[in-house]
């Protein structure tokens, strides 16, 4: 560390080595007139709780470890100085080149400094994503929070093993169902089974792409002297602006029952037709017939083409693909977690269409299908940044598995995940730690 | 632009000119001017509405007050009854065309956009940037160095550290290049 | 009015390559260089509630989750809420939306201040959880000292004068399985099925919530909602990386605008305006007008060249120099007389004071939608640098001026 | 044109504000100068302990010149354009806000900053439209009418400005 030895005589020693070794002394300087505030003289190490962040496709969840709810959910966004929002903050992002990381370090910036209120040195940081995710974006998020950062250490923590903590228990088939996919994934005795995860590309973004088409085809406005006529091509640009999709799928999209949902499927139209809902566009009003609101959320459970299965036949395949003597417990512990959980219905017809389905497979361990719930609040939507924000909580875990800048700085190294035993510590190449 | 050398001209059968300096357009509607104190150096454009009528108005030195625009002061409800509270505008504040401002304070070296509307006993502290087409709602108070936007507005990003030099140069360059002449 | 303050057209390149305008840039006396803010070490040195623009001490800030207790938002559209008193007692309404706490649990409250927010319903069941999980990582600590120490020999009984033996019972003891388990959350089977009345009822846009509002209160659900505590704010301090000098320190007051420490780009650097809106003819040779302002209180010699390898328009002056008087202070009674309006030259057509009017003549091959016009500034100051003797060395850096219409 | 004006003798109303047509103005109602009262197509009733601020506009623009009949404790703020088949009472129009002329207006209605109203078809009473896209939703409680700020006015205005003469009949 560059110390500025000519001008003041007391130096400003800030040793680098933050984690593992002692409590890093900071000694007050004459530079700064005032003396600086207490948390920064006293930097003791470790006893601050870790910063817990999830990013998802469309919102963030950001916290501190042992806190049982997130401090804030924001959209994974932010507005730069020009006042313009920046939203995909992933794609063209490449390690070795510092500018394509600028929007990722503008966002975690946004994080630290108008929500967390925390200087990124001081804690350690646990960063909750699905195991799916490409490497290349887990090394960004790493080179932008430890090198740019300059935070002390980073984790990777698995998102569907990190949702079945609340529930204290070690086997469930945890399903994710997020904005871009929905992603299933077993997990046995604490042990995600790698090799029988299902995803497909049924999320909100294919909901809400459902409610458009319907909408552009019985979408009703009620103009100003109140006749209906049907939706034109400059609405949609009021509708976007609005953000009236995301509007209607939050509160009025439900996911209807099986015996609805048949009868409709062969045309007929269910007696207690469900009611419009009335949204403000600009100064007229659109109008949501009521089958639009029954349907959109049937994308989920068609099954038209074979690499697009239901949700209920991409549970049945995972499970028929475990061991046999998993199969009736994996079934009697499902776990829906992820924003689309909210949607009213979806867990009784999720039932009702793994039943039928088991019937027809003449499976006999569908009998007791049933769900992790926590009943008396809906926290399906961070229910993975809750199960971080307990494991970011065990203090000595965190220390011994998650990675230090040093380390980083040293190999480059991003173990894929935390239970994979390294082949480079096999094959004695790099030096392994205790 | 760099203002201080573009000069704009201002007919002098519209606009006058006190003796501290203020460049009024004349026929703004004023009420109860005596109420109305400017520290001098200020521009009225045209149509502006100043309401002293209700309680004073203090405006500081090198404020620009755009075209079409209302000047107001605001009143607070207490278990009593209501009291005016006057309002105080600071040195260097440039207000844009079209605007509201119904204000208890607006803080120096603030900008305020084009059309955005100050709602009932809000408080803007200093070096605050609105954006055109803000409306900030009533009682709402924002701290310095914040740019506002929305409907209802908000805190959306921080200015440049060193506005105050900037928007104090840029009001006196703004004031400079005003020039009452044919 | 036209944009009164064209910042983002003139883009100056810090010490980390990254660009910005002047204004938003530092300049470190102490290691001579440009600094931005993606290049300084920010931190936050108070916190304070926007909206009563009252400090909050770091440890009330952390026990209270870093919200203020006196001033509330609207949970329906984020304004803030205004405290009302309806003769008995006192209740919040929002100005906007006109939601008030009439419509959440809690009506009216004698006093003004801290309103009861929303707890986790499974808090007790959460922390039994937790506490098991810490049994379970001292067991798995306990299991890997064993493998880092399998050498020395523990549990002799005979030498506890060390106190050897009250440490060995504490392993042995930490080794066993945790004999109390917290329950196991039972999964649930039967499942309360969707009524015709939850989608048959007219959908109320009063009673169940936005987005926006539900991601605001992450424990509503879905309907209920409190009057949400005001987010606080950071002050932030910006500290050179390098020698880890302070460069811009507010004071300790929220509301005070007045710097402890202060080292903005533009009293050190010159600055470089767009005098004119340049219009940029196809193939023929236009002029650029622009001015450079010298805001420090010293001297300033600068020498401006033309880069023209990578901007996308050839700049035919290709060196300009002069000198620029310090700006000062007392100059308040801006007097309208252009101290030479004879054009030195055919590039320096205007002296003012401690501004200069320039006018560069530049060759445009064809007019793309975003013109860059890229020079590069050389400047020699004495405050640049702390010791007098290393101050008049020339300073560099590369200037970008979008003339397009950006 | 000012005979068909009628002024309540406890009405405040700036002689420079400007009022077409005929115009019924109740007890205790301020009319602040700059304010436009246009009663084309039809007379206009206002009720009582009615602000209407600066540069807002009250027209009745119904078809059939059937009276626009306002309400008591209304509260019309700055720049505000109401063009409403029939006004109830205890309303807020917001700053710079537009009501259609098709609209009927009920009871205890707030119109925010800047929102338009301009479907035909009554406003539920307690609605309130608020924000950048017109969003509705039902309040809880009536928004406060100004009857302190009446009170101040009423005192503050006589000694600033020339008020227009109350006629006898007080209606």
């Amino acid at each position: 560390m560059a110390q500025s030895g000519s001008e003041s005589t007391r130096t400003y020693s800030r040793s680098s080595t933050g984690v593992g070794g002692g409590s890093t002394r900071r000694s007050l300087s004459s530079m700064s007139t005032t003396p600086l505030s207490l948390q920064h003289a006293i930097n003791i190490d470790g006893n601050k709780p870790a910063v817990i962040i999830e990013i998802g496709a469309q919102l963030t969840k950001i916290g501190f470890a042992g806190e049982f709810s997130p401090r804030n959910i924001i959209r994974t966004e932010y507005m730069d100085e020009a006042l313009i929002v920046q939203r995909d903050l992933f794609n063209g992002v490449d390690e070795t080149k510092k500018s394509s990381l600028s929007r990722l370090f503008h966002f975690f910036k946004h994080i630290y400094f108008t929500h967390l209120l925390t200087v990124p040195r001081e804690r350690r940081v646990v960063i909750i994503e699905s195991l799916l995710t490409p490497s290349h974006i887990r090394r960004a998020i790493t080179v932008v929070v430890l090198e740019m950062l300059e935070a002390p250490s980073i984790l990777f923590a698995p998102s569907h093993l990190m949702a079945t903590f609340p529930f204290n228990t070690n086997t469930a088939l945890v399903f994710d169902l997020g904005w871009t996919e929905a992603c299933a994934m077993p997990i046995a005795e604490g042990i995600t089974m790698l090799s029988q995860w299902e995803a497909v590309g049924k999320g909100g973004k294919a909901v809400t792409k459902r409610l458009k088409e319907l909408l552009e085809k019985d979408g009703i406005v009620e103009d100003l002297d109140g006749s209906r006529r049907p939706l034109s091509q400059g609405d949609w640009h009021v509708i976007d602006q609005a953000k009236l999709l995301e509007d209607i799928l939050v509160r009025g999209v439900f996911v209807t029952r099986m015996s609805r949902a048949d009868a409709i499927r062969i045309g007929e139209k269910p007696d207690p037709q469900p009611s419009e809902m009335i949204l403000p566009m600009g100064t007229e009003m659109l109008v949501v017939p009521g089958h639009v609101r029954e349907l959109a959320a049937e994308v989920l459970f068609d099954s038209s083409s074979e690499d697009e299965p239901g949700l209920h036949e991409m549970i049945h395949n995972i499970v028929a693909r475990c061991p046999l003597d998993l199969r009736k417990k994996l079934f009697s512990r499902l776990l829906v977690v992820g924003g689309l959980a909210h949607m009213p219905g979806l867990l009784p017809r999720l039932k009702a269409e793994i039943v039928r389905l088991g019937e027809t497979r003449q499976l006999k361990t569908t009998d007791s299908v049933g769900f992790y719930m926590l009943e008396k609040c809906r926290m399906e939507s961070w229910m993975s940044w809750l199960g971080g924000s307990m494991f970011g909580c065990l203090s000595d875990t965190l220390t011994h598995r998650s990675l230090t800048k040093e380390d980083w700085m040293e190999n480059r190294r991003l173990s894929d995940c935390t239970h994979w035993n390294d082949p480079f510590e096999k094959a004695g190449l790099v030096k392994t730690r205790a | 632009m760099d203002e201080g050398l573009v000069v704009v001209k201002l007919s002098p059968d519209e606009y006058t000119q006190t003796n501290s300096g203020n460049k009024i357009f004349k026929n703004a509607s004023i009420f109860g001017s005596q109420n109305i104190i400017i520290h001098g150096k200020s521009i009225l454009m045209r149509d502006c509405m100043l309401r002293g009528d209700l309680t004073g108005i203090r405006m500081g030195k090198f404020c620009f007050i755009g075209e079409r625009t209302l000047i107001r002061a605001s009143h607070r409800k207490f278990s009593k009854g209501a009291t005016m509270f006057p309002m105080h505008v600071g040195d260097c504040v440039i207000v844009e065309e079209d605007c509201v401002l119904v204000a208890a304070q607006i803080g120096s070296y603030t900008h305020i956009g084009k059309g955005a509307i100050v709602g009932r006993s809000s408080i803007i502290k200093e070096c605050c940037k609105v954006e055109a087409g803000a409306v900030i709602p009533s009682d709402s108070t924002f701290p310095p160095f914040s740019v506002i936007a929305g409907n209802p507005a908000r805190v959306v990003g921080r200015v440049p550290e060193c506005t105050q030099e900037l928007i104090s140069q840029a009001a006196k360059e703004l004031y400079e290049s005003y020039v009452i002449q044919r | 009015m036209a944009e009164l303050l064209q910042l983002d057209r003139i883009l100056y390149e810090c010490s980390c390559s990254e660009w910005a305008p002047l204004c938003r840039l530092f300049y470190c006396r102490h290691c001579s260089i440009l600094r931005c803010h993606s290049c300084t070490a920010n931190e936050i040195d108070c916190t304070f509630c926007g909206t009563c623009l009252e400090n909050v001490a770091v440890g009330e800030a952390r026990t209270r989750k870093n919200r203020c207790v006196n001033c509330y938002q609207c949970p329906i559209c984020c304004s803030t809420l205004s405290a009302h008193n309806s003769g008995e007692a006192i209740f919040l309404s929002c100005s906007t939306c006109k939601w008030s706490t009439f419509e959440s649990d809690i009506q009216q409250q004698a006093t003004a201040g801290n309103w009861k927010i929303l707890e986790n319903p499974h808090e007790e069941e959460l922390s039994c959880v937790l506490d098991q999980m810490k049994q379970y990582e001292l067991n798995e600590k306990a299991q890997r000292d064993i493998l880092k120490r399998r050498s020395n020999v523990v549990g002799s009984r005979l030498t506890d004068r060390f106190g050897l033996q009250q440490m060995y019972q504490k392993r042995k003891q930490a080794l066993e399985r945790p004999t109390w388990l917290a329950p196991e959350k039972e999964p649930i089977t039967v499942l309360d099925e969707l009524y015709d009345s939850h989608f048959t009822s007219i959908v109320d846009l009063s009673k169940s919530l936005s987005l926006e509002s539900r991601i605001m209160q992450p424990l509503s659900r879905g309907s209920e909602c409190r009057p949400i505590r005001m987010p606080l704010k950071g002050r932030r301090v910006l500290r050179c990386t390098q020698c880890t000098h302070n460069l811009s320190k507010l004071e300790y007051s929220p509301s005070s605008i007045v710097f402890k420490i202060q080292y903005f780009a533009r009293t050190y650097v010159p600055e470089i305006r767009l005098w004119q809106e340049t219009k940029l003819a196809e193939g023929g040779i236009c002029p650029v007008f622009i001015s450079v302002v010298n805001e420090s209180v010293a001297k300033a010699d600068v020498v401006l060249l033309a880069n023209n390898d990578d901007s996308s328009l050839e700049c035919e002056t290709p060196v300009v120099e002069f000198s620029l008087p310090p700006h000062d202070e007392n100059s308040d009674n801006l007097s309208h007389s252009i101290s030479s309006l004879t054009p030195e030259d055919d590039t320096i057509i205007l002296r003012k004071r401690n501004r200069v009017g320039l006018k560069l003549c530049v060759k445009v091959d064809e007019v793309r939608e975003m013109n860059i016009l890229s020079l590069i500034l050389k400047w020699k100051n004495e405050l640049t640098s702390m010791t007098s003797d290393k101050g008049q060395e020339w300073r560099e850096t590369r200037v970008k001026v979008l003339l397009g219409k950006s | 044109m000012d005979a068909e004006l009628q002024v309540h003798p406890r009405a405040v109303v700036c002689n420079e504000s400007i009022i077409t047509g005929s115009v019924t103005i109740g007890a205790d109602s301020v009319v602040h100068p700059k304010a436009i009262i246009r009663a084309t197509k039809g007379p206009i009733v206002i009720g009582e302990r009615n602000l209407i601020e600066e540069t807002a506009l009250i027209e009745n623009t119904n078809e059939d010149g059937a009276p626009l009949v306002i309400g008591d404790d209304n509260y019309v703020e700055i720049g505000a354009v109401v063009r409403a088949r029939s006004i109830g009472s205890r309303n807020v129009f917001g700053i710079q806000c537009v009501v259609g002329a098709e609209v009927i207006v009920t009871d205890a209605c707030s119109i925010g900053v800047r929102c338009s109203v301009l479907k035909r078809g009554d406003l539920a009473p307690r609605t309130c439209v608020y924000g950048e896209h017109n969003q509705r939703r039902t309040a809880a409680i009536d928004p406060e009418p100004p009857t302190s700020l009446l009170e101040v006015l009423r005192k503050v205005f006589p000694s600033y400005h020339h008020l227009k003469k109350a006629t006898v009949s007080s209606a």
